[in-house]
């Protein structure tokens, strides 16, 4: 399921739902095989309250504002869990990805998916933030005591992604 | 045809949206990209460097030789920074 | 933080605590470089309501017992904790293993893992559930209709271990 | 000495733990396998193959190899399946 929303949302009650949802709707396909959840991988993303690693480069953070293109967002979203589905055998899947302004330490993407084992879980769990990253139109703009800046895209993110393209799952 | 613009290039055209009529030579997102600069000098520097600039033509991520025919919305921004 | 209890624990109330201690901690150590979070990794392991993974081959599962050797399991969870601290920049690590009785769909594991990136925090909590399959004194016992069957272990556990030992992080 | 038992080695030995006087002969991992092999049948079956045996001396993963001088607990049990 794809959720875009510019409300906050309480990551441990979406996961806490998404483990027991994974259980009982696995229970009431009539116990059929593999219906049943082993693994559960989950990514949160939060605004962090510096941009820049190092202290040379380190400016405070007062706030990050998402904005997104809306339709081609939902539509982007629903391609990438297709694809994470046709990848691997999942039980369930959870994109929740916000925009708006939000404020260090707020959630601003949240990734679950429910596999029979561990692998298929992390591995699509990596996919999809990976593929997000570099595929749903989302752009982000800092502010700092310096004013307003639009964040630039990092190559490593677009790495990450390629990676996929050249092993299948 | 709509065209919409997002992130740093909202700032730089000064709108987010806005309605053109396609000039008949104007075929592809590349010919979109050169004529949409000549309308005013805010476009002109949305578009000063092609190479920052992504497009989505009816909301499907195009590349500058992708056609026009038929669109009815193009989208312009820079490489996305989601997640 | 390691924990090794019998107890069953709240999956959404540990994640959501993590994502939250993470934040403020990050916060009292004064505005430092680096202190803060972007991303939050978790894996949760959960007990299947069957064994084998083919209709041919599937038994229901009526109960997992989990055995553990005291003492050694902390000392084993401590060192991959440290391996894992060692091999990634990492802002807080938790893991939850229980023993004893437990029945489908209760969790058995909790690894959670903190960073500034999603990188790190990605690959340091499959890193975790890697090696705790193989190195954590852990002994799963299956009650099925026909009775309790010792689990035997999993080659691909061992080369998903295995894995780590030659790349380097 | 201290040895322990895990998962179906206990069962089969038919104690969780035992204490033991380490003849001087048995120097290694190994000599103690084959020396407890021959307590009783339980033991025998515990050991029957070695292959499907790991070790721990004093908390420690150890190979057949490992030698006993100062260890104060020896444990034996089947591959781990944690996780």
């Amino acid at each position: 399921m794809i959720r875009v929303q510019t409300e906050p949302f309480d990551v441990g009650a979406e996961i806490g739902a998404f483990c027991r949802a994974g259980g009982s709707s696995g229970g009431s396909t009539g116990g059929s095989v593999g219906a049943s959840i082993g693994g559960v991988a989950t990514f949160v993303g939060l605004v962090r309250d510096h941009r820049g690693d190092t202290s040379e480069d380190a400016v405070p953070l007062q706030a990050l504002t998402l904005e997104h293109y809306p339709g081609m967002t939902e539509r982007q979203l629903e391609r990438i869990e297709a694809e994470a589905r046709r990848r691997w055998d999942l039980r369930d899947v959870l994109v929740i990805h916000r925009y708006g302004r939000m404020e260090p330490e707020e959630p601003i993407v949240l990734v679950c998916t429910a596999a029979a084992h561990r692998g298929p879980a992390l591995q699509s769990c990596q996919f999809l933030i990976d593929w997000l990253k570099t595929r749903a139109p989302f752009w982000k703009c800092e502010e700092t005591p310096d004013g307003a800046h639009w964040v630039e895209a990092r190559d490593t993110d677009e790495a990450a992604t390629a990676r996929w393209e050249e092993s299948l799952p | 045809m709509k065209v919409l613009y997002f992130a740093w290039l909202r700032d730089r055209v000064g709108t987010g949206e806005e309605t053109i009529e396609r000039p008949a030579d104007v075929a592809t997102v590349g010919d979109l990209m050169a004529w949409l600069a000549g309308r005013s000098e805010g476009h002109a520097r949305a578009f000063a460097d092609p190479a920052l600039v992504r497009c989505a033509v009816d909301q499907d991520f195009a590349g500058l030789d992708a056609a026009l025919d038929g669109a009815a919305e193009v989208a312009f921004f820079p490489p996305v920074t989601g997640g």
